[in-house]
C-alpha cells in the first residue's frame, strides 16, 4: 500500500468510525449511561432512514424531512418509555431484552406494511452534493465531510452534557441508584423519559443522516445493531469518550482489515474486541 | 512492643512493610504488624485511616502495592484471593455482604460446605447432609439468629443482617477472623451478644477487629493498634494506647465522654 | 402553629408481612426528634413510608399542613425534606464533588445556607477525596458524604437513618455538633440512632418503636423519668 | 370437480430479501390467474410461508409443505442456503420443486433431481457472457468484486472463465464479507489499481449502496462498471442517477420488445402499482410453467412421471423470450446485454443466445 | 425431592405423558411429529442456555456457537458413507465440544456482565464467519450429511433414526434426561455453590471458593449439551448451515428462555413451545405474523414477571 492509498484508507476508516459513533451515540446514552438494554435501537435507525425517505418524497426538502423525522422519533421514544420501558426498571435486565426484541418485530412489521420491502434511496441534498478530488480517480463527497463534522459535534456535545453538567450527573446517578436520586427531589422518571427519547432520536437522526449515503432496506437496523454494541462495550460502559475512541478504532480496523487481510476481515472487529476485553475486561475507558 | 503479650504465643499473621497506594493516595504506608494466635487484636483509627484496606489485604481481596503478608511464616500475598479463605482466614464485611435471596440457614450452609468438601459433587443432594445444617444452625445460634434461620436474608432487618454476616464467617470455621466493624448498625443488646461471643472466641482464634465502638474495643482487645492516614501510630495494650496523647488528638477526642 | 410533620396511622406491608401497625407521631417546627427501637422494629420502614419509598397501605403523612401521602417521592423531597439512608446510597459512577453538585439546590424559600463549599469545610476529609468515586470511599467518608449531600438540598426537615454508624468517635462528635447547629438554625431533624445517651440530650422528643407500634412518645424530661422503661424497650 | 392444486410457496416476505419474495409471488399469481383457463377447472390453493431467509429453518418448512400440506408444487426459494435446506428434504420426493430464483450451481449440478426445476438461472449463466462483452470492449485488466458467498463467488468465476479464456486478466478479485455494505475501502483500493473495468455481482440493498458509492467516490465515468444484471434489478429507483450507463448481462431486460413482455409489464404495473423486475418475471414464468404442464395433462397431475415429463418438455413463452429446459432442469435462455438508461434496463443486444448451463456434475 | 416445586411436578406430569402419546394421534401426519421433534431439540438447547443464564448468571450471546458446532463436528468426524454408532458419536461430540468450551470458557469467563455477553458473541461471530467463509465447510450454503447413525448398545437397538417416530422418542428421552440432569445438578452441592456465586460472587470468593472453576465447569456442561442439541438437529434433516451459529439463534434461544422463566429449567420447555407454537400459528395465519408476534411478546413481558413458569408458579404455589 503506498502512502497516498494509506492516507485515503485512513480517511475512510475515520469516516466510517465517525458514522459508527453517530449510530452508536444513542445507544451509548440509553444503554451505556442509563443502563437500559435497548435492542430496538437498530430498528429506530431503520425507522429514521425510512422516515427521511418518506418526507423527502413528500416535502422535497432534506432538512425539513430531517427535522420532522427527529420529532417523530422523539415522540416514539417518549411513548415507548412511558408505556413500556418504565414498567421494567425494577425488573430483571433480561426482561428488557425480551421487550425490545418484541419491539423489533413490531417495527419490522410496520416498516413492511407502511413502506414495503423494496430497497429505497434518498438523493444527497443539493447543497452538499459536490465533491472534492482526492486522487486522480477518487473524489470525496462533501456530504460525507458534513456527516463527519456532525458526528464530531454530537460527540463533543454529548461528552460535555454527560460529564460536565448537572443533568449529566443526574442521569449517571440514576443508573447507579434510582431511588436515591428520587430522594434528592429529582423527578427521575421524567428525566429518564426525556433522555431515553433523546437516545431514540439520536438513533433515528443517524438513520436520516445515513440515508443519502446508503440504501434503505428492511433489516438494515439489525446489521448495524451488533456493531453498535461492540462500539459501546469496547469503549467501556457509560463512557462517551470511550465510545468515540472505540468507534474510530472499529472503523479503522474494519477498513484496514478489508484491504490487508480480506480473508479475515469479517472476523477482525470481533477479534479486536475479544482481545481488548481480555486485556481490559471493562473496556477501554471504564471508570 | 507490648510486654503483656507473652512471647510464647505463635505469630499467626504478620505484615511486613505493607503498602497500598490508590493513585497518589497512600491508603496504607509501610505497615508492619504481628497478629498472635488466640488473641484479639483491635485496630482503630479515624475514618479513611486504611483499616478496611488493611483487612482487605489480609484476606487477599486487594493485592499490596508493596510489602508482604506472612501466614504461619509463609508469604501469602501473591496467592489467589480465594486461597486466603482456604488457609483459614475468614472475614466479615463493613458493608453487609450476604446472599440476600437465600435463607439465613442457606447463607451459612454455603459457608460450611466450603470446608466440608464435595463441592464438585454433581450428584449428591445438598440437602442430605444433616451435619452441614447442624454446623450452620450452630453458627446462627452463636450470633443470636437461631430463630430467624428459615427467614430469607433480604427480609430481615439491617441489624440482623449484620449478625448474619458474622455467623457466616464463623461457619467457615476459620483460624483467623477478620472482622470489619461487626457491631456497626446493631442494637445495644445485639452488640452485647457479639461482645460476649467475641470474648469466648478470642481464646480460640486469632481475631482482628476493626471497630469504632470504643467500649467494645477497649473491653475486648488484647492488643490495640491505632492507625492514622495510612500510617501506623502505635500498638500496645489498651490502657497504654488509651492514654497516649497522640491517640486522643487524632482519634478519641479530648473529652471524657465516649460516644 | 402547624406541625411540621404529622404521621397518622401508618400501616405498611412488605408483600404480605405487616410491618407497621398504625404508627403516628408529629414533629414541631425546629424540633429534633429521635426514633428509637431495636433491630427490625420498623424504624427504617417508618422513614420509607413517610418518604413514599415503601407506600403505606393506609395512613396519612402531612407535611407543613399539607397532605403529601399521594405525592411521588421526589415531590415530597422538593418540599424540603432530606434523607440520609441507611447504607448511605452512594453512586458508584459519580465523584465526591459530583455527589454534592448534583444535589445542591436552594430550598423553596430560596435560601441556600448549605453550599458545596460549606459541606467541604465541615468535612475536610471529603475535601481531600473530591475526585474519588462514591464507592471508593472508606465507610466513614461515605457517611459524611451522604450527610453532606442531604444538607446541600437545604432542607427544613433532615431525616437521618443511622447516620453515625461506622464513624470514628471524633467525627461522630462532629456530626452531632452539626446536627445541633442545624437544629439551632431552625431545621428540624428526625434521627434514627441507637445511641440513647446522645439522643436524650440532643432531641426534644423521643419515639420508641416496638414491632411496628409506637410504645413511647414524649419529651426529654419524661424520657428521663421513664428511662428504665425505655431502655428495656431498646434492650440496653 | 377435482380438488384444487396445492402450491406451497416458500419465499422470504420479510427482511432483506422481502422485496424479492414479494415480486416473485406477485408474478406467479399473475401468471396463474391469466392462464386460469389452462387449469382445466382446477383451482389453485396457495400455502405461503415466510422463510425469513433462514437456511436452518428450510428443511422444516419444506417438510411441512411436503407432508403436512401435501403440496403438489413447492415454489422457492430466493436464498441459496435455503435452497440447499429445501433440497435436502425434497430431492427425489413426489412433489415438484420449482426454484424461482436461487442460482446456486449445485441445484442443477451435482444435486440435481428429477423433481427439481429452476425457472431462473444458474449463477453461471448471467455472468459468463459478460467476459466476452468485456473483451469486445477492449478491457484487458479487470477487477472483480462480490460478496463472499456461493452465488457471488460462482458469478465471479463464471465471468473469469470466459474473460480469461479470451485473454483478459482479472487483476484482483475482491470478496466482501456477506452482508457487509461498507464499500468505501474496497473502492479506494480499486481506484488505486485503476483497472480497465470493474465487474461486480451485488443484489438488492447492497447493489443500491454499491452503485451509489461508486458514483459518490468519483469512480463512475472513470472506470466502467460491469455487472451481473441483478445489480440493477429492482433497485433502479433507489439508485437514481448513479446507475445510469452501467452495463450488465442478464436473462431479461425491461425494454425487451415483445408482446408478452409489454403486456406483462403493463398489467404488472397496473395490478401492483410498481414496475416489474426480473424477480417478477421469474415468478411469472414459474406460474406459466405450472399452467402449461397442468394443461398438457388435462388437469390430472397425479402421475408424477407424466408431470415431470410435461414440465421438461414445455417451452415457456416468457416475457424474457421463449426458453426450454436443459437435462438438468435449468432454463436454456438468451442472455441480454443491457445498459441503464433513464432508469430502465435497456437491451443493447443478445450477449449469448440460448445459453445453457453446463450442468456440471448432474447425472440426469 | 428432586422437583421441589409443585408447578414443576404438574408440568412434568402433563407434558411428558402427553408427549409420549402424541405420536399415536399424529401417526398419520409425520410432519407434526418432526415439528415437535425439532421444537424439543431446540428446547433442549434452550434448557442448557437457561441453566447458564438463569442459574449461573453467565449471560451469553454465543451459545449458538456450540449448537452449530455440534452439527459441524458430526460432519467432520463421521466417515462419509459408513454406519456409525449414535451413542459413540454423542460421546465424541460432547467431549470435543466440552474441550472447546474449556478453552473458550477459560478466556471469556474472565469478564462478566455485559462484557461477557459481548465477548461470547465475539467468539460465536468468529466461528460463524469461519464456517460461512470457508468453502471446505460448505460456506454460506451449508452442508449435507448423508449418514444416519444406528443406535445399538451391546447389540440392542431401540431406535431407528430413519423413522421419524423413533427419532421423536429419542429426542423426548434426551429432553427428559436433560431436565432430570439439570435438576440433579442444581440440587447437588455443586449447585449450591453455583447458586451462591450467582447471587453474590464476591462473597463466595471471600468464603474461599474458586468461583472461576465453578463457572468454567457450568459453562463446559452447558456447552456440551448445547452441542448435543445441535447434533440432534443435524441428524434430523441431515443438514448443517452456519446460520445455526448466528447470533440470532442465540438471541432467539435467550428470548425463549426468558419467556419461559429464567433459571427454572423446565421453563425452557414452556418458553420454546410457546414461542415456536405462536410462531407456527401466526405464520400460517398471516403474512404479517411479525406484528402479532411482536405484540404478543411485549404483552407477555408486561404480564409475566418471571416468565411463563413464574406466572404459573404464582397461580399454583399460593394454594399450598
Ligand atoms: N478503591 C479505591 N480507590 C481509591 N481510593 C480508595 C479505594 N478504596 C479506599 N480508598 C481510599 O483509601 C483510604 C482508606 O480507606 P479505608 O476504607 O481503608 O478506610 P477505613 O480506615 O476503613 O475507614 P472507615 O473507618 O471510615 O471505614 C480512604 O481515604 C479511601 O478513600
Ligand atoms: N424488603 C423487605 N421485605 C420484607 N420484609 C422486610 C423488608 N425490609 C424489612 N423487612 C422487615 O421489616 C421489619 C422492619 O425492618 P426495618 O428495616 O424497618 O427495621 P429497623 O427498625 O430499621 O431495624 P435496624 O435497626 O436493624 O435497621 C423487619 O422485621 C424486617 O424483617
Ligand atoms: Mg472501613
Ligand atoms: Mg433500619
Amino acid at each position: 500500500m503506498d502512502t497516498s492509498l494509506f492516507l485515503v484508507q485512513l480517511i475512510n476508516g475515520l469516516q466510517y468510525g465517525l458514522l459508527l459513533f453517530l449510530i452508536a451515540s444513542g445507544l451509548t446514552l440509553v444503554f451505556g449511561v442509563m443502563g437500559i438494554l435497548n435492542l430496538a435501537h437498530g430498528s429506530m435507525y431503520m425507522v429514521g432512514a425510512y422516515l427521511a425517505w418518506y418526507f423527502v418524497e413528500h416535502t422535497g426538502s432534506f432538512a425539513l424531512s430531517a427535522i420532522i423525522s427527529a420529532v417523530i422519533a422523539l415522540i416514539i421514544g417518549v411513548v415507548v418509555e412511558r408505556t413500556l420501558i418504565r414498567q421494567l426498571y425494577r425488573r430483571n435486565h433480561l426482561d428488557q431484552v425480551l421487550l425490545t426484541i418484541g419491539m423489533i418485530f413490531v417495527f419490522n412489521a410496520l416498516q413492511s406494511l407502511l413502506w414495503g420491502n423494496d430497497p429505497l434511496g434518498v438523493a444527497v441534498p443539493a447543497a452538499l452534493s459536490s465533491a472534492v478530488p482526492l486522487t486522480d480517480v477518487l473524489e470525496y463527497p462533501v456530504y460525507r465531510i458534513f456527516v463527519a463534522l456532525l458526528c464530531i459535534a454530537i460527540a463533543v456535545v454529548m461528552y460535555f452534557m454527560i460529564n460536565k453538567t448537572r443533568l449529566g450527573m443526574l442521569i449517571r446517578a440514576g443508573e447507579s441508584n434510582r431511588e436515591m436520586v428520587e430522594c434528592l427531589g429529582i423527578d427521575i422518571r421524567q428525566l429518564y423519559t426525556i433522555v431515553f427519547a433523546i437516545g431514540v432520536m439520536l438513533a433515528a437522526v443517524a438513520g436520516v443522516v445515513a440515508a443519502p449515503m446508503s440504501s434503505i432496506v428492511p433489516g438494515m437496523g439489525e446489521h448495524i445493531l451488533i456493531t453498535c454494541f461492540v462500539v459501546v462495550v469496547i469503549g467501556g460502559m457509560g463512557s462517551i469518550k470511550g465510545a468515540f475512541v472505540a468507534a474510530l478504532l472499529v472503523g479503522l480496523v474494519d477498513t484496514f482489515a478489508s484491504v490487508l487481510v480480506p480473508q479475515m476481515s469479517s472476523m477482525m472487529i470481533y477479534i479486536v474486541m475479544a482481545f481488548i476485553l481480555l486485556i481490559k475486561p471493562q473496556g477501554l475507558f471504564s471508570s | 512492643m507490648n510486654t503483656q503479650v507473652s512471647l510464647d504465643l505463635d505469630v499467626m499473621l504478620e505484615t511486613q512493610g505493607l503498602c497500598k497506594y490508590w493513585g497518589g493516595l497512600k491508603a496504607l504506608d509501610n505497615i508492619s504488624l504481628q497478629f498472635y494466635d488466640k488473641q484479639l487484636h483491635g485496630i482503630v483509627g479515624p475514618n479513611g485511616a486504611g483499616k478496611s484496606t488493611l483487612l482487605n489485604m489480609l484476606c487477599g481481596h486487594y493485592k499490596p502495592t508493596q510489602g508482604s503478608i506472612l501466614h504461619k511464616g509463609a508469604a501469602i500475598e501473591a496467592i489467589k484471593s480465594y486461597a486466603f479463605a482456604r488457609r483459614g482466614i475468614g472475614r466479615s464485611f463493613q458493608k453487609t455482604n450476604i446472599y440476600p435471596g437465600a435463607t439465613c440457614l442457606e447463607n451459612c450452609c454455603v459457608a460450611v460446605q466450603r470446608r466440608m468438601g464435595g463441592n464438585f459433587n454433581f450428584l449428591r443432594s445438598r440437602y442430605t447432609q444433616k451435619v452441614l445444617d447442624e454446623i450452620a444452625t450452630e453458627a446462627l445460634e452463636k450470633v443470636g439468629l437461631g430463630h430467624r434461620r428459615n427467614e430469607v436474608a433480604s427480609h430481615i432487618s439491617y441489624g440482623e443482617q449484620r449478625q448474619l454476616e458474622i455467623a457466616m464467617v464463623l461457619a467457615t470455621s476459620p483460624e483467623v477472623l477478620l472482622l470489619d466493624e461487626p457491631m456497626a448498625g446493631m442494637g445495644h443488646e445485639e452488640s452485647q451478644l457479639i461482645i460476649e461471643l467475641l470474648k469466648k472466641l478470642r481464646r480460640e482464634y486469632c481475631i482482628v477487629l476493626v471497630e469504632h465502638d470504643m467500649d467494645a474495643v477497649f473491653e475486648l482487645s488484647d492488643q490495640l493498634t491505632v492507625m492514622v492516614d495510612g500510617q501506623h501510630l502505635t500498638t500496645g495494650s489498651v490502657d497504654r494506647v488509651r492514654d497516649d496523647p497522640r491517640v486522643k488528638e487524632a482519634y478519641l477526642g479530648q473529652g471524657d465522654e465516649v460516644f | 402553629m402547624t406541625k411540621l410533620l404529622e404521621v397518622k396511622g401508618l400501616h405498611t406491608y412488605y408483600d404480605e408481612s405487616h410491618i407497621l401497625h398504625g404508627v403516628s407521631f408529629a414533629i414541631e417546627p425546629g424540633q429534633a426528634v429521635s426514633l428509637m427501637g431495636r433491630n427490625g422494629m420498623g424504624k427504617t420502614t417508618t422513614l420509607k413510608s413517610i418518604l413514599g419509598l415503601v407506600p403505606p397501605r393506609s395512613g396519612h403523612v402531612i407535611f407543613q399542613g399539607e397532605e403529601i401521602s399521594h405525592l411521588p417521592t421526589w415531590q415530597r423531597m422538593r418540599k424540603d425534606i432530606a434523607y440520609v439512608p441507611e447504607g448511605r446510597g452512594m453512586f458508584h459512577n459519580l465523584t465526591v464533588r459530583e455527589h454534592l453538585e448534583m444535589a445542591a439546590r436552594p430550598n423553596q424559600k430560596g435560601e441556600q445556607n448549605w453550599t458545596v463549599e460549606r459541606v467541604l469545610d465541615t468535612f475536610p476529609r471529603l475535601q481531600e477525596r473530591l475526585t474519588n468515586l462514591g464507592t471508593q470511599l472508606s465507610g466513614g467518608e461515605q457517611q459524611m458524604l451522604a450527610i453532606g449531600r442531604a444538607l446541600v438540598t437545604n432542607p427544613d426537615l433532615l431525616i437521618l437513618d443511622e447516620a453515625t454508624e461506622g464513624l470514628a468517635p471524633l467525627i461522630r462528635k462532629e456530626i452531632w455538633d452539626v446536627v445541633r447547629s442545624i437544629k439551632e438554625s431552625g431545621i428540624s431533624t428526625l434521627i434514627v440512632d441507637k445511641n440513647i445517651q446522645v439522643l436524650k440530650d440532643l432531641c426534644d422528643q423521643h419515639i420508641v418503636l416496638v414491632k411496628g407500634q409506637v410504645v413511647f412518645s414524649a419529651g426529654s424530661s419524661q424520657l428521663m423519668q421513664s428511662l428504665d422503661e425505655v431502655e428495656s424497650y431498646l434492650g440496653v | 370437480s377435482q380438488d384444487s392444486i396445492k402450491v406451497g410457496v416458500m419465499l422470504p416476505f420479510s427482511g432483506v430479501y422481502g422485496a424479492l419474495g414479494d415480486a416473485t409471488r406477485n408474478g406467479m399469481k399473475m401468471a396463474l390467474q391469466e392462464n386460469a383457463a389452462q387449469l382445466h377447472g382446477r383451482k389453485i390453493e396457495y400455502i405461503e410461508i415466510d422463510t425469513e431467509a433462514r437456511p436452518e429453518r428450510a428443511p422444516e418448512i419444506a417438510s411441512s409443505l411436503l407432508s403436512n400440506s401435501e403440496a403438489d408444487f413447492i415454489i422457492g426459494p430466493v436464498h441459496s442456503g435455503v435452497a440447499m435446506g429445501m433440497l435436502k428434504v425434497l430431492r427425489g420426493k413426489d412433489t415438484v420443486m420449482i426454484v424461482p430464483n436461487a442460482g446456486a450451481g449445485p441445484v442443477t449440478g451435482p444435486l440435481c433431481s428429477p423433481n427439481v426445476f429452476r425457472t431462473s438461472f444458474s449463477s453461471w449463466q448471467p455472468s459468463y457472457p459478460m467476459g466476452k462483452v468485456a473483451l469486445d470492449k477492449g478491457y484487458k485488466k479487470v477487477v472483480t468484486m462480490s460478496w463472499n458467498y456461493g452465488m457471488g463467488k460462482e458469478s465471479l468465476d463464471a465471468f473469469e472463465e470466459s474473460f480469461t479464456a479470451g485473454g483478459g486478466e482479472v487483476v484482483k478479485k475482491i470478496l466482501v464479507p456477506f452482508p457487509k455494505t461498507e464499500f468505501q475501502a474496497y473502492l479506494s483500493e480499486i481506484a488505486s489499481i485503476n483497472p480497465d473495468a470493474v465487474f461486480v455481482f451485488f443484489a438488492g440493498g447492497g447493489a443500491v449502496k454499491f452503485v451509489k458509492d461508486y458514483d459518490a467516490l468519483g469512480l463512475k465515468g472513470k472506470i466502467p462498471l460491469l455487472g451481473s444484471g441483478f445489480l440493477t434489478e429492482g433497485t433502479l429507483e433507489a439508485q437514481g442517477n448513479s446507475a445510469e450507463g452501467i452495463l450488465t448481462t442478464l436473462h431479461y431486460a425491461d425494454t425487451l420488445d415483445n408482446d408478452l413482455n409489454n403486456k406483462f409489464r403493463a398489467s404488472y404495473k397496473e395490478q401492483f402499482g410498481k414496475s416489474s423486475d426480473i424477480y417478477a418475471v421469474q415468478g411469472y414464468d414459474t406460474g406459466l410453467m405450472i399452467a402449461s404442464a397442468v394443461n398438457e395433462l388435462k388437469g390430472d397431475i397425479s402421475d408424477q412421471k407424466a408431470l415431470i415429463k410435461a414440465l421438461e418438455t414445455t417451452t415457456v413463452n416468457s416475457p424474457r423470450g421463449d426458453f426450454t429446459f436443459s437435462a438438468a432442469h435449468n432454463p436454456v435462455q438468451n442472455i441480454y446485454l443491457r445498459t441503464v438508461e433513464n432508469g430502465e434496463n435497456k437491451v443493447l443486444e443478445i450477449a449469448s443466445p440460448a445459453l445453457a448451463d453446463p450442468g456440471r456434475g448432474c447425472k440426469l | 425431592m428432586l422437583f421441589n416445586k409443585r408447578t414443576e411436578r404438574y408440568f412434568i406430569w402433563v407434558f411428558f405423558p402427553l408427549a409420549l402419546l402424541m405420536p399415536l394421534f399424529l401417526a398419520e401426519n409425520t410432519f407434526f411429529v418432526s415439528k415437535l421433534t425439532s421444537v424439543m431439540i431446540f428446547a433442549l438447547f434452550v434448557m442448557s442456555l437457561d441453566y447458564l443464564v438463569g442459574r449461573c448468571g453467565l449471560i451469553t450471546l454465543g451459545h449458538a456457537m456450540f449448537y452449530g458446532l455440534g452439527g459441524y463436528l458430526f460432519w467432520m468426524i463421521a466417515p462419509e458413507y459408513e454406519a456409525v454408532n449414535f451413542w459413540v458419536y454423542t460421546f465424541y461430540i460432547c467431549t470435543i465440544a466440552a474441550a472447546v468450551a474449556l478453552v473458550i470458557g477459560f478466556l471469556v469467563l474472565r469478564t462478566s456482565g455485559i462484557y461477557m455477553i459481548m465477548i461470547t458473541l465475539a467468539f460465536a461471530q468468529m466461528a460463524f464467519y469461519f464456517f460461512s467463509d470457508s468453502i471446505e465447510f460448505g460456506g454460506n450454503d451449508g452442508l449435507f450429511i448423508y449418514v444416519k447413525p444406528e443406535t445399538s448398545i451391546f447389540g440392542l437397538s431401540f431406535f431407528d433414526l430413519d423413522n421419524p417416530i423413533h427419532f421423536y422418542y429419542l429426542c423426548l428421552l434426551s429432553l427428559f434426561n436433560t431436565l432430570v440432569f439439570f435438576r440433579v445438578l442444581i440440587r447437588s452441592r455443586f449447585g449450591r455453590v453455583v447458586d451462591a456465586i450467582n447471587e453474590n460472587p464476591g462473597r463466595t470468593t471471600a468464603l474461599g471458593y474458586n468461583i472461576f472453576m465453578y463457572r468454567l465447569m457450568s459453562y463446559v456442561i452447558a456447552s456440551a449439551l448445547g452441542a448435543y442439541a445441535g447434533y440432534l438437529f443435524t441428524l434430523q434433516y441431515g443438514f448443517v448451515n452456519p446460520s445455526m451459529m448466528a447470533w440470532t439463534t442465540s438471541g432467539s434461544a435467550l428470548v425463549m428462555s426468558i419467556l419461559g422463566g429464567m433459571g427454572s429449567i423446565y421453563g425452557a420447555i414452556l418458553g420454546t413451545f410457546a414461542y415456536e407454537g405462536l410462531h407456527y400459528l401466526l405464520e400460517h395465519l398471516t403474512e404479517y405474523w411479525m406484528l402479532f408476534m411482536g405484540i404478543l411478546i411485549i404483552a407477555m413481558v408486561m404480564i409475566f414477571k418471571n416468565g411463563i413458569a413464574g406466572y404459573m408458579e404464582k397461580l399454583l404455589e399460593k394454594r399450598i
